[in-house]
């Protein structure tokens, strides 16, 4: 699917609840089905420090493609991280230099990019950027 | 004084109690970070900026001595409010943190030398930590750490122990602000004094909360903010006993307190202006003065009353929580309760109240230390103002019973 | 930009302005010492109060996000108005006074060595000496003095003589409070970095009344005060190269500036925050950040046009006045004017300027080197903003000329 | 003269002016009236500090009565001097001890009382008391 569409789907997923506690409830369950990072890589090396919960995130490259895995010691932060890895994995990485975060504006998770609350989100999609631009590097 | 307060009329003087967060009703627990302020504070930087505004000491217009006049009889205010026999030993800073760099900066360079030790207790904020510990680091030496217990309740055995490696200063939180622990600072004071150590009492939780009288404790210095006790950002206290001052070197340099300046030689003004370099932040002062009265109108006796009513009463609804720990549990304890629900991340939890209206912390509360000593990755924390009711903790605890269904 | 400033206009604007002094209209010429504020920079610091208050960076909650956004936003606001690299190069300090003091420390600790010298010049504010002066004592060390001429002018020769003593560290005032010379520091700068040496500007006095470039002025470092530029007191800037702010340590601790921290060792925080301790003055940073955007609408070209003509309007009056001499009459000024009319003393002339209703300054405006060149006692000072007008020079010069004759 | 009625004298004295500038030309030409401090006396021992302009004050004693002499480098300050002097001098160390500095307010010089100007004029009154206080102890 493209990035485009995936993120579409997203905030359907979002759009059919009104109430706050709806929508976290929803993200509380996708944190469940986030790719599991394997416990070898649940290291120093792969924390996202910056946020006040800790994100453990890996990734690798098959066929042009790149794939995320993650995790977190705090579900809702779990939850975002899965919205990214849905919008990031099994993309190119020019795919995923180009990406438009827009949709993050629109399920109204903005408050997660201020300053405070998510240097942690914004260190993730930088980090996430990064490995892109280094397997395009490598394989470009 | 009037030992009951009146609740809904103090609320009615804090505008910013009367918001909706998420179509919420603010419910502000948050108060250990920053309290909100009442509509007199608010008014009075509005009229020193209207009519008064003004720079100070030097001028010899109509409205820089008006200001000065103002300024000054604000320092008289917080001397007495604190109980200061001299209202020269007010020194105004930008709060609490610098407050305790000054000294840790100005007593430190008069008596500290290679492999002196200072003394902190394991319950301070990082304010009143890192800068000794920088300090230490400095003049090659050990910063010496009293012990607390699982209550939180500091050792005072161990305390005396590190008191006989003769430590050059003692620095010592009144209240703590991530465990509300009340520390016995006036007998902890007297330990240090028997041995001639001067001590530093950070006061950044308890001004707005119990009455202060420097004299009676005997502290060496007393460091506290405005914002915390109804006041405005941007301004602080640090009281000094005069001895200590007087012998101190100037911490910043310009302004005020230079009294005569060559290339060659330059003389210090008196105190308090030996320690107030450039403009002061005479609006801050004059805001702070008008919070400390409003406190004082309230009277500090109803304000403590009807806290440790809310403090008992959350503290009893939330034990009733199933899987909720409290850390901190000191049998002498201000309105500041630390907790944790299962093994739920404190920072889920606090965004889940967020979104109920619900405004209070997460984290470590620059308690770092304290956090280790548990091992946890941090608590959610509720801290109590004058203006809050009963009421609020019944959301409080409806909604953290709400939010912890869903984590789980 | 709007190259004709309505002042009328911007009186309205302004609050202060619209009071009377001893039954006289108050004509306030005092703004080098601090200017008035408009309604847009009272009501600021109104709103935020009584509905934005909150403590900021680790608050999980909405009140505290917001303030959070706010204040960072504040800085990218004060980093284009300074045309900074970053806006982690903006620092916010409680004034001049602190960002040099921050600068003395923090670039003296990193930099200095036994035997180093500093340079400065003879027409620096006390802010902008003394703590070199103290910081050179420390060291060992000599502090370097370019002189000035009688017109108020630095020597440069001189000033190249002294760059070739190759001194640590240069600091200049942009203007002189004392005599308004504006001081040719792109030149000075280039001078020095032509040597490797790192530059602070004292930039009290400009930042109301001229665009400032700090990638174009190419300064290593940046100071002003809020409170002179139509924002509140109690907050003030430090801009810093990112190259000299990384290396440098910490000047404070304790907050914010703190990143991970036990007992044994502390690490800290990035930039801007590592040199931002304790709660920061989210209004004042708030407050300023109107201010600033208050004189970009007004535009800063518009605004030097009338002052400069204001300038050369009261220049020309006043030197019609008998047996007035003028101190600083440097061909590149700022709308400041120090004098003095006969032997009169300029606390006598100030007194009764003063029940005229005219707030002017008098004394050596912590400026004492300046008045023991000219071997004066001080000087009175006017000095205008963007709301004075050329009918308040007409009052001032009427005034000086009736106390002038009174007191001889 | 007692020192109320002096203080009496010089409120009245003020009294007939409404206009501030009145008050100040009286007071200007008080200064000149100062009892002049001898040229031997002007000196940095005899100069007090605190006030943007200086001045220099000389005391004497004589059957059991204080004489003060003064000088100061601005005019005004002389004819506060001046008016201190009235009241201060040829009186006895206990009067000026007791004295009341009420006519201060009353003839509308209060603000020179104020923390900065007149630290000027408070170390003055320190200073006569002072020298009033050293008389005592070595006559009394
Ligand atoms: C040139 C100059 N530098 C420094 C300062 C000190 O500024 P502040 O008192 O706001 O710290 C001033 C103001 O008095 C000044 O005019
Ligand atoms: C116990 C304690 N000490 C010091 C501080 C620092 O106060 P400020 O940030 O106002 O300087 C705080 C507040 O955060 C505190 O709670």
């Amino acid at each position: 699917m493209s990035i485009e569409s995936i993120q579409q789907t997203i905030i359907d997923e979002f759009s059919s609840f009104d109430d706050w506690m709806d929508k976290y409830n929803l993200l509380i369950e996708m944190g469940k089905d986030t790719p599991m990072i394997e416990a070898q890589y649940k290291t120093n090396n792969h924390l996202i420090s910056g946020c006040q919960s800790r994100v453990w995130l890996h990734a690798s490259y098959r066929d042009g493609k790149v794939y995320f895995t993650a995790d977190s010691d705090a579900v809702i932060t779990k939850g975002i991280v899965n919205l990214l890895i849905r919008v990031f994995s099994e993309q190119t990485p020019d795919a995923i230099l180009n990406v438009d975060l827009g949709f993050l504006d629109k399920i109204g998770l903005k408050e997660h990019l201020s300053p405070t609350r998510s240097n942690g989100l914004l260190s993730m999609v930088k980090q996430m950027k990064m490995y892109a631009q280094v397997f395009k590097l490598k394989n470009g | 004084m009037n030992p009951n307060l009146d609740v809904s009329a103090i609320r009615a003087d804090f505008p910013a109690l009367h918001q909706q967060v998420f179509k919420k009703p603010l419910v502000y627990l948050d108060n250990a970070a920053t309290t909100q302020k009442p509509k007199v504070v608010i008014e009075r930087l509005q009229h020193y900026y209207e009519l008064e505004n003004s720079n100070i000491h030097r001028g010899v217009h109509h409205l820089s001595q008006q200001a000065t006049v103002a300024f000054e009889q604000a320092r008289k205010t917080i001397a007495e409010l604190v109980h200061a026999a001299n209202s020269y030993e007010i020194i105004f800073t930008r709060g609490t943190t610098e407050s305790v760099n000054l000294v840790a900066s100005s007593l430190g360079r008069l008596l500290m030398k290679k492999g002196d030790h200072v003394l902190v207790t394991a319950i301070e904020h990082h304010s009143n930590m890192v800068p000794w510990q920088q300090l230490c680091e400095q003049y090659d030496s050990n910063l010496l750490v009293a012990r607390f217990d699982q209550q939180g309740v500091i050792d005072l055995e161990h305390y005396q122990q590190l008191l006989e490696k003769r430590p050059k200063i003692v620095a010592i939180a009144h209240i703590s602000n991530a465990l509300g622990t009340i520390n016995p600072v006036k007998e902890m004071i007297s330990m240090a004094h028997k041995l001639d150590i001067p001590v530093l009492v950070d006061g950044a939780q308890s001004i707005a909360h119990c009455p202060i009288d420097v004299q009676d404790l005997d502290c060496d210095f007393y460091a506290f903010s405005a914002h915390k006790a109804y006041g405005p950002m941007g301004i602080g206290v640090l009281y000094g006993k005069e001895k200590w001052l007087e012998k101190m070197p100037p911490y910043q340099f310009g302004g005020e307190m230079v009294d005569q300046v060559s290339f060659e030689k330059t003389s210090f003004n008196c105190l308090p202006f030996k320690f107030e370099a450039g403009t002061p932040n005479v609006g801050g002062v004059l805001g702070m003065e008008t919070a400390m009265n409003y406190i004082l109108e309230k009277g500090y006796d109803a304000i403590a009353a009807h806290e440790n009513a809310l403090l008992a009463y959350a503290t009893q609804q939330l034990k009733n929580i199933e899987g909720l720990r409290i850390f901190g549990e000191s049998p002498n304890k201000a309105s500041v309760i630390s907790f944790l629900v299962h093994e739920i991340h404190p920072f889920d939890l606090g965004t889940l109240l967020d979104k109920m209206g619900i405004a209070l912390r997460t984290g470590h509360h620059c308690a770092q230390p304290i956090m280790d000593f548990y091992n946890i990755p941090g608590t959610v924390r509720a801290s109590f103002a004058m203006y809050n009711t009963f009421e609020e903790v019944d959301v409080l605890i409806q909604a953290i019973k709400k939010a912890s269904a869903m984590l789980r």
